[in-house]
């Protein structure tokens, strides 16, 4: 298996709507655009099942940032639009706490067609993380000038 | 002679026959799927990928083919071929041949042992003859049924396949058969040919190596295909300049077909944006007359092949001859200049048009001064036919792509279960809620 | 069951090329190997095949294989096939997983193969994760309604409610307008066979009015949509008509008010009390509420003033085909001289006042003889972005509109037969007379000595009023592409311009229905080959103009076929949906009601008592039948107790991951 | 049923070709010729390409046959696994032998 060699690459996890935001992924793909391939992209019903803990484990565990992709106002669930946006909001709070840069996380609207949108997306998520690093270097020199105010 | 009973009877394996027995069997309908060829596909399974999504055409067909293949309500009878329609009173007495494929359908797994093992190589139809397979061989890697065929007329009857064959399937005794099926309706569904290679005398296809037809390329485009990779037939070399003659086998008066074959634009603008992506040096001139792509989404890709350097000359090609290195050299009267040119490409298609694949006659219909089968309602009932209970879809209805293939499809299906439910009265439950 | 020991599968899918020219699909495979419960591995040139399925099928029964990750095409096109496939071999449909490699992978990073790769290894590791967590789940039966509501009363909707009622089923067709016909009405004859465009439609109506399983709503809007595939509840709005069969007559001669009448395009006036055009269906008049204004009515001596009064019903629908047509573009103000100079004027236009003057034997426009007339092709079609003008939406109708340029020639063949002289100019971009008998127009228009002029899509041709004292009143400026780019001026007495097919407004019932618009914002189709009639929506299909441009015999088509999928869906009398809906761990549920406050949907989760221990308890119980599995109730149950079957939370943390691993550890794991 | 099938074709297969070999004489005479031109084709243009790997007209210049029938034989030795591609001499693809497995 040495033939893959392993560059580093910040990561980004998109979760993306069926009905939004993977359709366009899908459509990017059939248009045979180009982007990073640093783009993990995970299919889920309606982004409002995840509470915001599990943007920050995700954080944790090394997902150097996160692209929800939801319908917006277009989904067909009644929930998806308000409340997706409102648990974004408590987890960039959760965020705070932690010491994790808000810019890692992101909401956008994308719909089955938004070939143009999702590209700038993931363009924008990789440039940021190509500047501001990678989250574990971050947790980590957050926790160390945490326990270095401590001392 | 035992007579199989079904609702429908689907005449043809393509595409068109394939959407037509799934939407008939899926409405509950019993049908029978009848196949001339040893396996279902038509000339879509041929394909490379397919406009306007470059889907990769046998991602689109093979789960239909596995489809009919396993549905309940479906039998299917691959190698046999239509002999007689005879109404019966309720509907129709079909008379099938069934060929004999001397291999046991019910025995042979598809292993392919007998292929390797069988001394002669012929060309393969599949891969319009460019491409070889054995004597005895499963037809290609995707056919349904994966069962082998033995052609009889290229066997040296060594036994050598016999002899391999793990199961025992190979089966010299088998003879040809004859078996009726009667049905309440037929769904014709029995797909077009490409118009003759050579038909247009000047142009030297059939006689100079480097012209070819589309479903030529179409094989070189396909992953499967016999070079596994474009190269010209004459003398494999990977062409970098590669030339669409529009027109080729449609709207000729001198070919005695009048009619515009509808996909020819398409196909060739597709092609032309698959080898760019082949082999990205590749120049590739479109010479046209009107550009028709008139479909869903298709407007768009004729721009993106414009803006990927795909050239579009309006011109009309009056011979091509070849140079001393096999080269076709195009003598083409520029229609938007008004002058006569010369232009030497390493590679020639010659966009052929369509022309119906069975003669209508055979199930007591007349053509149409088009050679295809006539639509006495085509703007009240487009898939009915002269014959009531007798219904048309696909490409034996005209010239169509493939989007349009499954849409008629879906309607022959529709057309011939109200035919069949008026004739065998309401079988499906009432409903236990009547409406307010 | 539950101690059964995993047995992982693992496929990854050449596609053909598709996936295997990027992504290095055997190392793939050999690194999934070595992933925690998989049991076999393997790539395949076409999984979709029968060969390929035969292979999972094969693997399931003989290795005992009981979770299924595939790697292939986008899920949109190939989980249903695959979730055959498994089942056919004896497993839960949903002990699958499928990963879209081509679209999401392969397709979208081209130039790096190492990148494809490293992406395909996590994105099937997450899979494995996944698959490791998956549990068998049943598919939800609901009872369907037998009945099926279409949107449209134009030729489309007319024949996929007649196609849907004779196989059994309900319908219940709703018109917007008073009358039934829509576009085709407005038709003299039709291409290429030159029928009577009406009698071939009334054949149509007689038909679908006859059938005892038919009901017919004109004059009627959708204001609600709820439910679900099989079970649509649909609130209509229906206007009175104002008039009964018996005093139609004596009301349409009562009332004065005029407004423009757009069954000819605005080049007629008609009353607010009208029949659409002679003879049609429903044969009583109708008031036009949207100009009627309380105007009163001179009626036997009294005065009278209608009142709309509308009722509303409700209706039951297991399906819903959406006919809802097209309209014919309507050039703006200028473009190419339209409604600035009156002799400008659009083909459907030209059709109803060929029409209304039936029996005219000389060619008039605007009080002069006509003698020559250029037709424009490709009007509001075949837009170039950055080259034409945007439309309102910001915009350009980069379609072909496909019957237009038929159209066109089948009138010059009708010009000309009317009015041999005349001379016509037919101005052009590409001829596409594609249909089985369209050509012959294009040859008759040849022998019949029409002019074509080709001109280029980017430099359209010029409409100008002629300066005073000219021969004619129109002047035409086109480079023609025919005489090698000859800058021709053709003074004409009528420019007719081929305008193409638009989308129609009907915003609110596409955000009613969660239907989708695709970029030439007709509605979209799930997929051209594989589900050409179906939208997203399940239960929701498409006929006719609605979806694109189609002329009279593919919109005949098209309706058929959307029927024959509203049979097989409704046809049993039930429908099945996926399991994706909310399931609660009665366990770990404390009866904080968090979930029930969360949900939206009516009478999807509720508290219910239960004793246990002894005790009185209160725990969540979901009703799936109304649960959209949206997960609102997920992320705030503070015990993790409820989920959505088979996307739960602790398949995402697996899936985070084994994506967060680095791909040292999946090698070494290996 | 199987069983008496298979084994009446047990004893009769030999003599079941021989019939069929009678009824098909012109078929076999035939292919029997065109398997011989396969083989010598076959052991030609394996022989050219025992050293060096070729293009097709190269190929063909050695065995003295038209280009496009040499063609048609690489694709289908290349099918069954006889030859390989070995990178290309300007735009012609080179044809090696396969290695004996």
């Amino acid at each position: 298996m040495a033939q893959i060699i392993q560059t580093q690459q910040p990561k980004i996890l998109i979760l993306a709507t069926l009905a939004g935001g993977y359709a366009g992924a899908d459509s990017t793909g059939q248009s045979h655009l180009d982007y990073p391939a640093n783009t993990y992209i995970l299919p889920v019903m309606c982004p409002c099942m995840f509470p915001p803990d599990f943007f920050v484990r995700a954080f944790e565990r090394g997902i150097d940032g996160i692209i929800v992709m939801y319908s917006g106002t277009d989904s067909p669930y009644k929930v998806e639009a308000d409340g997706t946006a409102k648990l974004i909001n408590n987890a960039y709070a959760l965020m705070k706490e932690r010491g994790i840069d808000i810019r890692r996380l992101r909401l956008a609207a994308i719909c089955t067609v938004c070939v143009k949108p999702f590209l700038k997306e993931v363009n924008q998520m990789n440039e940021l993380l190509q500047g501001i690093g990678f989250v574990k270097s971050e947790i980590a020199s957050r926790a160390a000038s945490a326990q270095g105010a401590q001392a | 002679m035992n007579n199989l009973h079904v609702d429908a009877l689907v005449i043809g394996g393509g595409i068109a026959g394939m959407q037509a027995a799934l939407d008939l069997g899926d409405q509950g309908f019993q049908v029978a799927l009848v196949e001339r060829e040893p396996s279902i596909g038509g000339k879509m399974i041929t394909l490379s990928k397919v406009f306007p999504t470059l889907d990769c055409c046998s991602c689109i067909t093979t789960p239909k083919m596995s489809a009919v293949a396993h549905h309940p309500n479906i039998k299917l009878f691959t190698y046999c071929e239509v002999q007689s329609v005879d109404e019966n009173g309720a509907g129709f007495d079909v008379a099938i041949l069934k060929k004999p494929r001397y291999v046991d359908e019910n025995k042979c797994t598809g292993c392919r042992q007998c292929e390797y093992e069988c001394p002669i190589t012929v060309p393969s139809p599949f891969d319009r003859n460019l491409g070889s397979y054995r004597a005895i061989r499963v037809p290609f890697s995707t056919a349904v049924p994966q069962t082998a065929v033995l052609d009889i007329d290229n066997c040296l009857l060594c036994g050598k396949c016999e002899k391999i064959c793990p199961v025992e399937a190979v089966d010299f005794t088998q003879q040809p058969e004859i078996f009726g099926i009667d049905t309440t309706a037929i769904v014709l569904a029995t797909g077009f040919e490409m118009t003759d290679l050579g038909a247009k005398k000047e142009y030297g296809g059939g006689e100079l190596p480097n012209v070819i037809d589309p479903l030529m390329m179409e094989r070189f485009l396909a992953p499967t295909g016999p070079y596994g990779r474009v190269l010209r037939p004459g003398d494999g070399m990977e062409p970098t300049t590669i030339a669409y003659v529009q027109c080729a086998g449609s709207r000729d008066q001198t070919q005695g077909i009048e009619y515009c074959s509808r996909v020819c634009c398409m196909y060739a603008i597709k092609q032309a944006m698959l080898i760019s992506g082949a082999l990205p040096l590749a120049e590739i001139t479109i010479y046209y007359m009107d550009i028709r792509t008139f479909g869903k989404g298709y407007e768009q890709f004729y721009q993106n092949a414009q803006a990927m350097g795909v050239e579009f000359v309006r011109g009309k090609v009056a011979s091509i001859r070849e140079d001393e290195n096999h080269n076709p050299v195009l003598r083409v009267e520029l229609t938007e200049e008004g002058r006569l040119i010369e232009r030497t490409h390493d590679l020639v298609v010659l966009s052929l048009g369509m022309i119906p694949t069975a003669s209508p006659q055979v199930f007591g219909l007349l053509p149409s001064s088009d050679g295809f089968i006539s639509l006495p309602a085509l703007n009240a009932s487009p898939c009915a036919t002269e014959r009531p209970g007798i219904f048309v879809t696909g490409t034996a209805s005209g010239p169509m792509d493939i989007v349009d293939s499954i849409i008629t499809a879906g309607a022959a299906a529709s057309d011939a279960s109200a035919y069949i439910r008026s004739k065998i009265g309401m079988r499906v439950e009432q409903s236990e809620v009547a409406y307010a | 069951m539950p101690d059964e020991k995993l047995k992982i599968g693992v496929y990854t899918c050449y596609c053909g090329g598709n996936i295997s020219h990027t992504v290095k699909c055997e190392q793939v495979a050999k690194l999934m190997e070595g992933q925690p419960d998989v049991v076999i591995s393997r790539t395949n040139m076409s999984l979709c095949s029968d060969a390929g399925q035969s292979q999972i099928e094969q693997d399931i029964k003989e290795l005992g294989v009981n979770r299924v990750v595939i790697g292939a095409c986008a899920p949109s096109l190939h989980e249903q096939t695959f979730r055959g496939t498994v089942m056919r071999a004896g497993l839960n449909p949903y002990l699958y997983h499928h990963i879209g490699l081509r679209e999401q992978d392969s397709w979208v990073h081209a130039c790096d193969c190492e990148g494809a790769t490293c992406k395909a290894v996590r994105l099937m590791a997450a899979g494995v994760a996944k698959a490791r967590l998956l549990q068998p789940l049943e598919s939800i039966q609901l009872r369907a309604e037998k009945q099926a509501l279409v949107i449209g009363g134009g030729v489309a909707g007319l024949r996929a409610a007649l196609d849907i009622a004779r196989q059994d089923l309900r319908v219940v067709l709703v018109e917007k307008s008073p009358f039934l016909g829509g576009r085709m009405a407005q038709l003299e004859t039709v291409f290429p066979t030159g029928e009577d465009a009406r009698e071939l439609l009334h054949r149509l109506i007689e038909q679908v009015v006859a059938h005892p399983n038919i009901t017919i709503f004109t004059q009627t809007e959708i204001t609600g949509v709820s439910g679900y595939v099989g079970n649509y509840g649909v609130q209509l709005l229906q206007h009175s008509r104002g008039v009964s069969d018996e005093d139609s007559e004596k009301m349409i001669e009562a009332c004065q008010r005029l407004v423009p009448d757009e069954f000819n395009y605005g080049l007629s006036e008609r009353k607010v009390i009208y029949r659409a055009y002679p003879g049609c269906y429903p044969p009583s008049a109708a008031v036009d509420w949207e100009y009627y204004f309380d105007h009163p009515l001179q009626v036997n001596g009294k005065q009278v003033v209608l009142k709309d009064e509308p009722k509303t019903f409700d209706v039951n629908a297991g399906a819903i085909v959406v006919a809802t047509g097209f309209d014919p573009y309507e050039p703006r103000h200028g473009e190419y001289g339209y409604a600035e100079i009156p002799e400008v004027v659009t083909l459907p236009q030209l059709i109803r006042r060929l029409a209304l003057k039936k029996d005219d034997e000389i060619f008039q426009w605007n009080g002069h003889p006509v003698r020559d007339v250029a037709l424009i092709h490709c009007v509001g079609s075949r837009e170039v972005e950055g080259v034409d003008e945007p439309h309102e939406d910001g915009q350009v109708n980069n379609y072909c509109s496909r019957v237009c340029c038929t159209a066109a020639l089948h009138m010059t063949e009708e010009l000309h037969q009317r009015f041999p002289g005349l001379n016509i100019y037919d101005l052009y971009q590409d001829i596409r007379t594609y249909g089985r008998g369209h050509e012959e127009y294009y040859r008759h228009a040849m022998e019949n000595c029409v002019r074509f002029v080709r001109y280029h899509g980017a430099e359209r041709p010029e409409v100008t009023t002629a300066p005073d004292g000219d021969s004619h009143p129109v002047l035409v400026r086109v480079k023609d592409s025919l005489t090698y780019n000859e800058e021709l001026e053709i003074p004409v007495d009528l420019v007719v311009l081929a305008v193409g097919m638009m989308p129609r407004d009907i915003d609110n019932l596409v955000k009613m229905l969660k239907v989708s618009r695709g970029n030439d914002r007709f509605l979209l189709e799930v997929h051209p080959k594989l589900r050409p009639v179906e939208t997203a929506v399940n239960g929701v299909v498409l006929a006719g103009t609605a979806q694109g441009p189609m002329n009279i015999q593919e919109s005949l088509s098209a309706a058929s076929a959307a029927a024959a999928k509203v049979v097989s869906l409704l046809g049993q009398g039930k429908v099945e949906l996926q399991p994706f809906v909310a399931a609660v761990d009665a366990e770990k549920c404390d009866g904080t009601g968090a979930c029930v406050e969360a949900c939206v949907y009516e009478g999807a989760i509720a508290l219910e008592t239960f004793e246990e221990n002894g005790r009185q308890v209160k725990r969540a119980v979901v009703t799936p039948a109304n649960c959209s599995g949206c997960g609102a109730c997920v992320s705030v149950c503070p015990n993790r107790a409820i989920d959505v079957q088979g996307w739960t939370l602790a398949q995402y943390e697996a899936m985070v991951d084994a994506i967060a691993m680095d791909i040292v550890d999946l090698v070494e794991a290996a | 049923m199987t069983t008496p099938t298979t084994q009446t074709k047990n004893i009769s297969r030999g003599e079941m070709l021989k019939h069929l070999r009678e009824q098909h004489t012109e078929t076999v005479a035939r292919t029997q010729a065109l398997l011989k031109e396969q083989k010598r084709v076959q052991q030609e243009i394996c022989k050219v390409l025992r050293d060096n790997p070729k293009t097709v007209p190269e190929i063909a210049e050695a065995v003295g046959m038209p280009a496009h029938e040499v063609l048609w034989y690489v694709a289908s030795f290349k099918k069954y696994g006889l030859i390989v591609e070995n990178g290309m001499c300007s735009d012609y693809p080179l044809y090696q032998k396969a290695q004996e497995k």
